[in-house]
């Protein structure tokens, strides 16, 4: 199959964990034939196709992001009371490596639980506003590196990361 | 067992070297590609190009023997399992060397029940290599999740977690990356660490910061210390670059570019 | 805006952090007029609506779930650095002998595999949920039976074990 511009751009906002501006996309394209404007009707164009699914692209403050259509809010909740292992293991795996680990990529948290990091999880972690992006590493893909925050450590009532428990090497063996 | 790549002083190493003697760090490292005592049957069977089913168990077993031998020379952690490998061959050995009724030689080919077992190994070593070549979640394919509820501000329950359940958390994935061939996985001091991602959020792109005035006096020399390693450990993990223009000129930070 | 059946599944898959299957669907619809069959069919007919599109439903041995389609890859790596996911030899082999020769005991791989079967291995298996016990073999001991779950086949996207790749017994090396 051979994707449009449109695929492209319906399939990073659908991939990403946070919204995506136009700088971002056109970044990722790496194309100098593809203008802003280009994008721009490209997504204008994608909720047009959307009209009649159920989610649709909404322009937010940091950019572009698929959001479910008003309406449907009560099959979801259903869906999130069930499924909630929303602060399950993974959850606690996820920031504890932040924590411990910082600063690290999402490919870092991969690699260390052997397993992919739920997109949610980086999202609910970041809305908390328990980590934040300081900044990218120098690899391709340019992925960005996570820390904690003083809110995190506000929250377990610690002043700095070195006040959390000690991890020792015989405990790691 | 036919690629074993290892680096030893820069040079690779793809083949154990056929005289026996074999400097102990090559051998440690050819010896824990092995995942146990079938696998380096096999391995020796195969570098010999011989037909399974006339396993020639004298010099497969007097091989075998020598690795072990050396294996506990080295006080190389030698698991049990090897010996009791070292002890099956051993027996069938005898067996061969027993005067057999000519009859039901065929049956009794005391060598048998091990030939089975290495065929059986050889197929789910087979599988385990056809497992890895699968798609993965994430690697190979996306799956999609991402699309957000249509609550613009939706209110974010807080976590009800207790602080050493992080250290619980942290404690058994560590353990579990063993597993996992990424093994870089060692805690430097939380204080570094925590100081690395200030450093890094303190540097802006294209925006270099004198180096001294990454360091704050007044936290005393530990301080200081701790800022330091922490630079160390950025430039290690390349996030960060160190530019000095000429010798004795100002020392400046900046983001990797 | 009335939303469909479509809209209302197509919304719940996109949502939805793991698989859904029909049955779960159902329960979250809680509505006696829908039945399997509308569920199957309407998903079928989504796939034909998202025909043009960056994404498709895949049927997975937990349920459905979307993902992108193929030849996007490139794009999505520039977005996310992907996990290596590397597993040892030790680990593939352990898991291997559980697919393919389900039930077993911990017995079983160390009798394949000549050496005893590492402990965390194992015990990473059952937190991935990739394996679980389902029993008890009547012997001394009475050891444990592993087999492996569906949550395993979802990560290699495939539908039943038997879509695993075949393996045929060894007569030579």
């Amino acid at each position: 199959m051979n994707h449009t511009l449109e695929n492209i751009i319906e399939c990073l906002l659908l991939i990403s964990d946070e919204p995506l501006s136009v700088n971002q996309i056109l970044k990722i394209l790496d194309d100098k034939t593809v203008t802003k404007k280009n994008i721009e009707s490209s997504i204008s164009n994608l909720n047009k196709i959307f009209e009649n699914r159920a989610i649709h692209i909404s322009h937010v403050a940091s950019g572009y992001r698929f959001q479910a259509k008003p309406g449907l809010e009560n099959y979801i909740s259903k869906l999130k009371d069930k499924g909630t292992n929303k602060f399950s293991k993974a959850f606690l795996e996820t920031i504890s490596i932040i924590a411990y680990k910082q600063p690290v990529t999402r490919g870092d948290i991969e690699d260390i639980r052997g397993i992919s990091v739920n997109a949610n999880i980086i999202r609910t972690l970041l809305e908390l506003e328990w980590i934040k992006v300081v900044g990218q590493r120098d690899t391709p893909g340019k992925p960005e590196l996570f820390a904690t925050t003083s809110k995190f450590l506000d929250y377990f009532d610690k002043n700095t990361l070195s006040d959390l428990p000690e991890i020792s090497d015989v405990e790691t063996l | 067992m036919t690629d074993i790549t290892a680096i030893y002083n820069g040079k690779k190493i793809s083949q154990i070297p056929e005289d026996l003697f074999i400097p102990p760090e090559y051998l440690r490292i050819i010896l824990e590609e092995f995942e146990g005592p079938m696998d380096l049957l096999l391995y020796l069977i195969k570098k010999q190009n011989i037909d399974i089913t006339d396993l020639p168990i004298f010099p497969i077993t007097e091989q075998y023997m020598r690795y072990i031998s050396i294996m506990e020379e080295m006080h190389f952690e030698l698991a049990s399992d090897y010996l009791v490998m070292a002890s099956t061959l051993t027996e069938i050995k005898s067996k061969l060397l027993l005067p057999t009724e000519a009859e039901d030689e065929e049956e009794d080919d005391p060598r048998a029940n091990l030939i089975k077992r290495l065929l059986e190994y050889q197929k789910y070593k087979n599988a385990s290599e056809k497992l890895e070549t699968l798609p993965r979640n994430f690697r190979d394919f996306y799956v999609v999740s991402n699309a957000v509820d249509s609550k613009e501000s939706k209110i974010i329950e807080t976590p009800d977690i207790k602080i050493d359940q992080l250290k619980v958390a942290f404690l058994e994935v560590l353990k579990r990356a063993e597993i996992f061939s990424t093994h870089n996985i060692q805690s430097e001091t939380l204080s570094v660490r925590e100081r690395m991602s200030l450093i890094l959020s303190v540097l802006k792109k294209g925006d270099n910061v004198q180096f001294e005035k990454l360091f704050n006096l007044e936290e005393g020399r530990l301080g200081v210390i701790v800022t330091f390693l922490a630079i160390l450990e950025l430039v290690k993990e390349s996030l960060i670059d160190i530019i000095q223009n000429e010798s004795m000129s100002r020392v400046y930070i900046g983001l990797k570019s």
